[in-house]
C-alpha cells in the first residue's frame, strides 16, 4: 500500500514536473519566436508568438480572475467550472448510454455470430459518418419524440451523440473480452450443465473487465468529445464547448479568454477520465496486479 | 454396474469435409467404480476427445456412454462427475471459497449450506485458512488442491482430469499425486485421469489406457499392481519401475515417427 | 413530422380576425434565432421583458441559435412556430421543401460590408479580384457571391474565400484582405482593436469597407418565418399577428431607448461587452428605422432584388442559390399589415421618421 | 470458383446493408420525409454521382489534411517513443502527459491554433491530426519499445550485444506490430479530426466545410452526398490500416524484411 | 583446465533492504570440459541464478567465476557460451535461419559462412527444410530444436540451458533429451543445465547438482553411472531408476515442509 501511495506520488509529482515544462517552453518560445510567424524548411509551421496568439501564462491564469464582461459579477473561473460542470454531466449520460448500448450489441453480437457478422462492418461505418453531419439531425429528430408524455431534452441530443462516439470502442472491447473466457472455463461451467445467462454473468463478464475498462476509458474520452462538439453544433447552452466559441469570438480582443475555456475542456476529459481510472482501481482491486501495469 | 461404460464410441470431426478428423474408432472401455484410470498416448491420440465424451461435452459420432447407467448427458445435468483441468482454471475474480462453491450456486444450494461445503473441501485439500484469499495469491500447486476441491465440492462420484498437474514442477506435482490418492480414497471417487507422464500415470492408476493417434484408438490397458496404499516409498519399488517400463514398451509402439510428429503447425490444425 | 405536403400554397392566406379577450391560457409560441443572444435580437427580448408578448397572451420561449442550427429547418420541423432568418437562406430552404412564410421583414437593409485595412486598395468588389476573401459561410455568404457576379469574377477562381473564425483576427493578423463584416458585429469588433501602427483603437480611416447595401447587391435580411401550412390555421394565424405585433412593439422600444434594450440583451446572458452590445443595438436600429411604409412591411422591390441575386449569383459550386424564382406563398404582407394596425390602434410609432441614432464610443474589447 | 465460406462470411454485411437502406428508402418514402429532414439514400447517391467531381475536389482537401497529419504524428510518435526508451526519465516525465492529454477533447486547440498560424492555413488542421494522432502512436510504440520479452534480452545480452543492436534487433521488430495496432486507431481518428478542424474557419474546400454549408442552406441530399464522401474516406485509411496491419503482422513482417533483401 | 570454475560465490539481491533475498550462499562448483551437469532443486532454491552468473548476466555478491580459465565477463565478450531457455524465444519476424543466424550475425561474420553454418545447425538438429518458415509456423518441439541450433550455433564450448524441455510434452521431452546428447556429444560441448524433472537430470548428466532454498545452496552432487551412451534402453536400465531414487531422496531432505511451500504468493515476492 505504502508502495503504492509513493508510486502515486512520485507520477503526479513527474506529471506537474512535465506540465511546468510545457509552461517553461511556451514562454520561451514567447521570447525567441518571430511576432508574426515564421517559416521553417519552406512551411510556415512556426506559429506567432505576440500576445493575441499566445498570451502570457500568467495572463490566462490572471484571466480566471477577473469578471466574465466588464461589470458582470460573474467572474470566469465560475462560469468554466460551471460549464465543465455541465458537460461532464452530459457526458456522464452519454457515457452511461454508450455503455448499455456497447455492452448490449457485444453481447448480442457474442450470442449470435450472424449478428456480429452483419453488424460490425456497420458499426465501424458509422464511426466514419462525421459528427457535424449527425449533430443537427440529432437535434432535429430528437425534437420530434414525444413518446408517452416524453420531451425530448435539448441536451439529450448532445449526450446522445456522446453516447455515439462512446459506444463503440465499448462494443468492440466487450465483445472480444466476452471471448476471452479460456476454453476451458467455459467447459467446466457446461461440466456443470450451466446456462448461456449463468456463464455470461458467472465467467464471461467477470473475465471480459479487463478489457472492458480500456474500452471504457476510450468511451469516456469519446463521450466527452461528441458531447463538446454538439455543443457547439447544436448550441446547447451552459457547457464548456459553448463556451469555448462564445469565447472565440472574442480572441481579437481578449485572447487569454479562450485559453480558460480550453483548459476547462482538458479539465472535463481529465475528470471523465479519472472516474474511469477510479472504477478501475475498484473493479480490479482483488485481481492479479501483474496485468494492471 | 461399471462406472463409466464406453461402447463403440468413435468421434469424426467435420466429417465429410476436407478438415475431416477421425479423432477416435471404435474405442471401448469400461471403468469400475473407485477404480482409478489412466489415459496416456502421444499429442493428438484423442484422449481430451474422450475424456470430453465422458463429460458430454461433446457427442459421440458413433457408440453409446453410460455414467453410473445413466445417459452421459444425463449425469451432467445430475452434475455426476467434477472435472479439472491442465491449468487450474480458478476464477481470479472470486475468492477461493467462493471458487470451490462455484458448482454448488449453480446447483442452487443455499448460502449456508455452500459455505459449509466449501469449509469442509479446504479441509480436505488441507488448505481450510485460504478460504478468503484470492487464487494468484496461492501457488500453483495450491491453485491445484483448490481446483480439485472445486471439482469434488459436489461429491461426484466420478472425477474427470485432463492433465491437471501439466503445469506443476516435479517436486510438487509428486506431491500433489500423493495428495490426489489421498483425497479419492477417503472419497471413494472414480477417476478417469489424462497425463503425459508415464511415471505419473503408472504411481496413480489402477489401470493404464494406452493411446495411439490417426485414428484415435487404444492399443493397450496396462494393469498396474502396486497394491491399493501407494506412499512415497512406491516411487522406489520395482514393481513401479516394471509398470514404467510396460507403459514405455506400449508407448514407443504408438509412437515411431516422432522426430517431426506435429511437423508444421500452421499446415495441420489450420 | 416533417411530412406536411405542400402542394396546397399559391398564395398565403389572409390574416385571421385578431380578438383580444381576456386571456386565460397564454399560447406557448417558440421563437428560433438564428444565432446567440446578442443585440441583433434584441426587439424580441425587449418584448419578451417588457411584457408585450405576456399582453398579447402569448408565452414565448426564445431558443438561441448555434453554428448548426438553421432556424428555418427547426421552423418547419415544427420544432419551432417562428423562425428570424435571412431571406435567401430561407428561401433556398423553401424550394428545398420547407413550406415557410416571411411574415415580417424586420430589416430593412443588408447590413453586410467587407472590411478591408486602408492600404489593401479594396474600394469595391471588383478590386475582389485575386485577393483573400472572407466570409462566415452557413449561408451568409450570399451577399459575397452577388457582389462577385456582379463584378464578373468567378468565386471559384478569381478570390481564394476563407471562412473567418468566429472573430476578427483574421483581418488583423492579415491573414485575409477584407474580412466580412455586419455593421452591428464584427465592423465593431476591429474598431474594438488596437492598432499595433498607432498604439491606439483602430477607426474608421484606417478602414475600407465595402457596403453591399451601397453596391446594389444587398439582400433582405432578419425577417420572421412562419409555418406557411400552419397559416391557415386560423389559431395559429392569429398568433402569428399577435407575435409580429408584440415583436415590433420591443424593436420600437428598442429604436427609443437603445441603452435599456442593451441591458435587456446584456442580462440575458450575453457574453458580448456591453458598449459592443450598444454599439450593435444602435446599428440595428439604422437597419430598421427609419421605416416609411411601416416596420416590418416586406418592400416588394428589395424582394424581388433578392430573389433576382439569388437566381444569378454564382456560388463556390458553381450554382446559385435558388433555381427558380419562389411562389407567390413566400412572403405576405397580410399578418404586418394587421400587426400593424393593432400597433397603429395602441398608438405605437411604426415608422420611426423622427429616428436619430447615438453616437457610440467604442472601447477596446468593447467591454 | 466461389466457395460456400466466402459466401458465408460477405452475405450477413451485405444483407443487413441492404435491409437497412431498403427500410430508410422506405421511411422516407412512406411517410414522405421532407429532404431537410431526411434525405432518401436515392437522391443522396444521385446527388454524390452528379457532384462527384467536386466532392472528390472537397475529399482530397480533407483527405490530404488528414494523411499529412497522420505521417507526421507517426512520424513525431515514433521519434518520441525512441527517445523514450532510451531516456527512462523522460519517458516518465512525457508518459503521464500524454495520456492525459490522450484523454481530453483536444480538437478545441483548432480555436487557438488558428490564431497562432494564419487562417488561412492548413497548417492548424494538420498540426491537429498530428497531435491526435502522435499521442496514440507515442503510447503504443513505447510500450511495444519497451514490453520486450526478457529472454530476448537477455539472449542479446549474452552475444555481448550493444544497447543499439538490441534496439535494432529486438525492440524496434517486437514494436513494429504495436505501430500498426496505432495506425489501426490513428487512422480513422485522424479523418474525422480534419473535419472537425474545418468548424473553426479557415478555407472552405475541404468537406467538413461542405458538409456544414449545404446543410445550413437546407441541401441535405447534397450534404449527405458530401458525408458519403467522407465515410468512403474514413473507411479508406481503416481499410489501408488494416492491410498494413495484417501485412506487419508476425509472417507480414518476415516476409517483408525478406523482400527487402 | 576446468570449462566452469564457480569458486565462493554468494549472489544476495537488493541487499541492506528490507526485500533482500540470499538467493545463493558460497556456491563452490567445477565443471570438467565435456562434462554434463544438471541443476536440480525446489523453486527458488537460485538455478537460475547461478546459470546467469556462470553466463555474467548477474555479477556474484561475492566470490569468483572463471569460464574456461576467463573471467566470466571476458568470456561473455568472446561469446564463449551459448544460452537457451524454457522459452524458445525465438523471434517471430525472422526466419528459422536467420534466428539460427543471430548470434553469428553479432559476431560479425560475412553472409554466405553464416548461411553455410545456419544449414548445418538446420541438418544437425534434422530440420534442414524449415529454414525459411517462421517460427510460430513450427510446433514446440521443433521451436524448441531450432533454440539449440541457435545457441550451438557459433560453436561455443560451453552450453548454459535453463529448463529449455520445461514446456515439452513428455514424450517430445524424451525424443529431445536424446537429441541433445546426440549433438553434445558430436560438439563436444560442456553443458550445464537447470531442470525440475528427476528422471531428466538423470537421463542427461554425468553428475547431478542438487540445491536447496534459503538461502540457496549446494547440498548434494550426485554422480550418475550410465556410460557415456544412453539410448532409449537407458530409460529401463536398473542404474535409471537407481540415479532417480539416489536424487529423489537427495531432494525430499531438500523439500520437508512442501505442503504450504511457496505459500501465499502475494506475500512472497514483493
Ligand atoms: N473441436 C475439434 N474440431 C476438430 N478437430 C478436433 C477438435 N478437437 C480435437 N480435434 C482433433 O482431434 C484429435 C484428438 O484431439 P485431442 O485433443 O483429443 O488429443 P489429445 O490426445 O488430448 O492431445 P494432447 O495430448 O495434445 O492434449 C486431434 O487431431 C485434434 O486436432
Ligand atoms: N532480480 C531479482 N531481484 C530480486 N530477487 C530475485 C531476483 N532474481 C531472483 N530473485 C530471487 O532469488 C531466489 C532464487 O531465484 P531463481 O530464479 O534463481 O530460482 P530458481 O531455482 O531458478 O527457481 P525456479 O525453479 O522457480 O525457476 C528467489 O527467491 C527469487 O525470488
Ligand atoms: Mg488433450
Ligand atoms: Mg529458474
Amino acid at each position: 500500500m505504502n508502495r503504492f501511495v509513493r508510486r502515486a506520488a512520485y507520477r503526479t509529482s513527474m506529471f506537474l514536473l512535465s506540465v511546468v515544462l510545457v509552461v517553461a517552453l511556451w514562454e520561451m518560445y514567447k521570447v525567441v519566436g518571430p511576432q508574426d510567424g515564421g517559416k521553417l524548411f519552406g512551411a510556415g509551421v512556426l506559429p506567432r508568438s505576440n500576445d493575441t496568439a499566445m498570451p502570457h501564462v500568467w495572463t490566462m491564469l490572471s484571466r480566471y480572475g477577473r469578471p466574465e464582461v466588464r461589470g458582470s459579477d460573474k467572474r470566469v473561473w465560475v462560469v468554466v467550472l460551471a460549464g465543465a460542470w455541465f458537460s461532464f454531466r452530459l457526458s456522464i449520460v452519454g457515457f452511461l448510454l454508450g455503455s448499455s448500448i456497447g455492452v448490449g450489441l457485444s453481447v448480442l453480437m457474442s450470442r449470435f455470430r450472424l449478428v456480429e457478422r452483419g453488424l460490425l462492418p456497420y458499426l465501424v461505418v458509422s464511426q466514419t459518418v462525421p459528427l457535424i453531419a449527425l449533430a443537427p439531425l440529432v437535434a432535429l429528430w430528437g425534437g420530434k419524440l414525444h413518446i408517452f408524455g416524453f420531451e425530448w431534452p435539448r441536451w439529450l441530443s448532445a449526450a446522445v451523440l456522446g453516447a455515439f462516439l462512446s459506444f463503440f470502442p465499448i462494443a468492440v472491447g466487450t465483445l472480444r473480452g466476452l471471448a476471452s473466457a479460456p476454453a476451458a472455463s467455459v467447459e467446466l461451467m457446461e461440466s456443470y450443465a450451466a446456462s448461456w445467462k449463468q456463464i455470461l454473468l458467472k465467467l464471461r463478464f467477470p473475465s471480459a473487465i479487463p478489457y472492458m475498462i480500456p474500452a471504457f476509458k476510450l468511451g469516456a474520452s469519446g463521450s466527452v468529445v461528441g458531447v463538446v462538439v454538439a455543443e457547439i453544433s447544436t448550441g446547447l447552452k451552459g457547457g464548456i464547448g459553448r463556451l469555448i466559441i462564445e469565447y472565440a469570438r472574442e480572441a481579437t480582443a481578449d485572447p487569454a479568454k479562450v485559453f480558460t475555456a480550453v483548459f476547462g475542456a482538458a479539465a472535463l476529459g481529465l475528470t471523465m477520465a479519472g472516474v474511469i481510472a477510479i472504477s478501475d482501481v475498484y473493479l480490479m482491486r482483488n485481481r492479479p496486479k501483474e496485468t494492471s501495469s | 454396474m461399471s462406472a463409466v461404460q464406453v461402447t463403440g464410441v468413435s468421434k469424426i470431426f467435420n466429417q465429410g469435409t476436407p478438415k475431416q478428423v477421425d479423432a477416435l474408432i471404435d474405442v471401448n472401455l469400461t471403468v469400475e467404480p473407485g477404480e482409478f484410470v489412466s489415459l496416456i498416448g502421444p499429442s493428438g491420440c484423442g484422449k481430451s476427445t474422450l475424456l470430453r465424451l465422458i463429460a458430454n461435452l461433446l457427442e459421440p459420432t458413433t457408440g453409446s456412454i453410460t455414467v453410473n447407467g445413466k445417459s452421459a448427458s444425463q449425469s451432467r445435468l445430475d452434475q455426476d462427475y467434477g472435472m479439472a483441468f491442465q491449468q487450474a482454471g480458478l476464477f481470479d475474480w472470486r475468492t477461493v471459497a467462493k471458487n470451490i462453491e462455484l458448482p454448488l450456486e449453480l446447483k442452487g444450494w443455499d448460502k449456508e449450506k455452500r459455505a459449509a461445503r466449501a469449509q469442509e473441501m479446504l479441509e480436505l485439500v488441507k488448505l481450510p485458512e485460504f478460504a478468503e484469499m484470492y487464487p494468484w495469491q496461492l501457488s500453483g500447486g495450491m491453485q491445484q488442491r483448490i481446483a480439485i476441491a472445486r471439482a469434488l465440492a459436489a461429491h461426484p462420484p466420478l472425477l474427470l482430469m485432463d492433465e491437471p498437474f501439466g503445469a506443476l514442477d516435479e517436486m510438487t506435482r509428486e506431491y500433489m499425486q500423493g495428495e490426489l490418492l489421498r483425497i479419492c480414497a477417503e472419497t471413494s471417487t472414480t477417476v478417469v485421469f489424462v497425463t503425459h507422464s508415464i511415471p505419473e500415470a503408472v504411481y496413480l492408476s489402477n489401470r493404464v489406457v494406452v493411446m495411439s493417434p490417426r485414428p484415435g484408438r487404444i492399443t493397450n490397458l496396462i494393469d498396474v499392481n502396486l497394491g491399493a496404499k501407494r506412499t512415497e516409498d512406491t516411487r522406489a519399488a520395482a514393481d513401479f519401475f516394471t509398470g514404467i517400463t510396460a507403459v514405455r514398451e506400449a508407448l514407443r509402439g504408438t509412437h515411431a515417427d516422432h522426430a517431426n510428429a506435429g511437423a508444421v503447425r500452421g499446415v495441420e490444425d489450420r | 413530422g416533417g411530412s406536411s405536403s405542400s402542394t396546397d400554397t399559391t398564395a398565403a392566406p389572409a390574416a385571421a380576425e385578431v380578438t383580444t379577450d381576456e386571456c386565460v391560457t397564454p399560447t406557448p409560441v417558440k421563437l428560433q434565432l438564428q444565432w446567440f443572444t446578442q443585440a441583433q435580437f434584441a426587439g424580441y427580448y425587449a418584448a419578451l421583458e417588457n411584457g408585450y408578448y405576456t399582453d398579447m397572451c402569448l408565452d414565448v420561449t426564445i431558443l438561441e441559435g448555434a453554428v448548426d442550427i438553421t432556424p428555418q429547418t427547426v421552423l418547419a420541423n415544427g420544432e419551432a412556430d417562428f423562425a428570424i432568418s435571412w431571406v435567401s437562406k430561407a428561401l433556398a430552404s423553401r424550394e428545398g421543401g420547407a413550406n415557410i412564410v416571411d411574415i415580417a421583414q424586420v430589416f430593412q437593409r443588408s447590413g453586410t460590408l467587407q472590411v478591408s485595412m486602408k492600404d489593401s486598395g479594396i474600394a469595391s468588389s471588383a478590386d475582389f479580384k485575386g485577393k483573400k476573401i472572407g466570409n462566415w459561410g452557413y449561408g451568409n455568404e450570399f451577399e459575397i457571391f452577388a457582389a462577385l457576379t456582379k463584378a464578373g469574377l468567378d468565386p471559384a477562381k478569381d478570390v481564394t474565400l476563407i471562412q473567418q473564425q468566429f472573430d476578427m483576427s483574421g483581418l488583423l493578423a492579415g491573414d485575409i484582405d477584407a474580412g466580412e463584416a455586419m455593421t452591428y458585429n464584427e465592423y465593431a469588433m476591429v474598431l474594438e482593436s488596437i492598432n499595433p501602427a498607432t498604439k491606439a483603437l483602430y477607426t474608421a480611416d484606417d478602414l475600407n469597407v465595402v457596403s453591399y447595401e451601397d453596391e446594389g447587391v444587398g439582400m433582405l435580411q432578419d425577417a420572421i418565418w412562419a409555418d406557411g401550412h400552419r397559416l391557415f390555421d386560423a389559431d395559429y394565424n392569429a398568433t402569428a399577428v399577435k407575435f409580429v405585433a408584440a415583436s415590433l412593439m420591443g424593436w420600437a422600444f428598442c429604436r427609443d431607448d437603445a441603452q435599456a434594450c442593451t441591458d435587456i440583451v446584456v442580462a440575458k446572458g450575453s457574453k458580448l461587452g456591453a458598449t459592443h452590445q450598444l454599439w450593435q443595438m444602435n446599428e440595428v436600429n439604422k437597419l430598421i428605422w427609419p421605416a416609411p411604409a411601416g416596420v416590418g412591411m416586406i418592400d416588394e422591390a428589395a424582394w424581388t432584388r433578392t430573389v433576382d441575386l439569388s437566381q444569378t449569383a454564382k456560388n463556390l459550386e458553381g450554382g446559385t442559390v435558388l433555381t427558380k424564382a419562389p411562389d407567390a406563398a413566400a412572403h405576405t404582407n397580410e399578418i404586418v399589415t394587421a400587426a400593424l394596425a393593432l400597433l397603429t390602434e395602441m398608438g405605437i410609432d411604426i415608422n420611426g421618421a423622427a429616428f436619430a441614432p447615438i453616437t457610440v464610443t467604442l472601447t477596446e474589447g468593447g467591454n | 470458383m466461389i466457395n460456400a465460406n466466402r459466401i458465408r462470411r460477405i452475405l450477413p454485411p451485405l444483407a443487413f446493408g441492404v435491409a437497412f437502406l431498403s427500410l430508410w428508402e422506405g421511411v422516407v418514402r412512406g411517410f414522405d420525409l421532407k429532404p431537410y429532414f431526411l434525405a432518401a439514400p436515392s437522391k443522396i447517391f444521385e446527388q454524390f454521382f452528379k457532384n462527384f467531381a467536386r466532392i472528390w475536389d472537397a475529399t482530397s482537401v480533407s483527405g490530404s489534411n488528414a494523411l499529412i497529419g497522420l505521417i507526421a504524428g507517426t512520424v513525431f510518435g515514433v521519434a518520441m517513443s525512441f527517445m523514450l526508451s532510451r531516456y527512462r526519465f523522460l519517458g516518465e516525465l512525457v508518459t503521464p502527459l500524454a495520456i492525459a492529454l490522450n484523454a481530453i477533447p483536444i480538437f478545441v486547440l483548432v480555436a487557438v491554433l488558428n490564431n497562432m498560424y494564419s487562417i488561412t492555413s492548413e497548417i492548424p488542421r494538420r498540426i491537429m491530426v498530428s497531435l491526435v494522432v502522435y499521442f496514440i502512436v507515442l503510447v503504443n510504440v513505447a510500450k511495444g519499445l519497451t514490453q520486450v520479452q526478457s529472454t530476448h534480452v537477455e539472449l542479446m545480452k549474452s552475444y555481448a550485444a550493444s544497447d543499439f543492436a538490441i534496439l535494432r534487433k529486438v525492440r524496434v521488430p517486437n514494436a513494429v506490430p504495436y505501430l500498426f495496432t496505432a495506425l489501426k486507431i490513428a487512422a480513422p481518428v485522424s479523418v474525422i479530426t480534419a473535419f472537425v478542424s474545418e468548424y473553426f474557419g479557415g478555407s472552405q474546400n475541404g468537406l467538413g466545410s461542405r458538409i456544414t454549408s449545404n446543410i445550413a442552406n437546407s441541401k441535405n441530399a447534397a450534404a449527405w452526398a458530401y458525408v458519403l464522401g467522407a465515410c468512403l474516406l474514413g473507411l479508406t485509411f481503416y481499410a489501408v490500416s488494416i492491410v498494413l496491419e495484417s501485412a506487419a503482422s508476425r509472417g507480414g513482417v518476415a516476409s517483408k524484411t525478406n523482400n527487402n533483401k
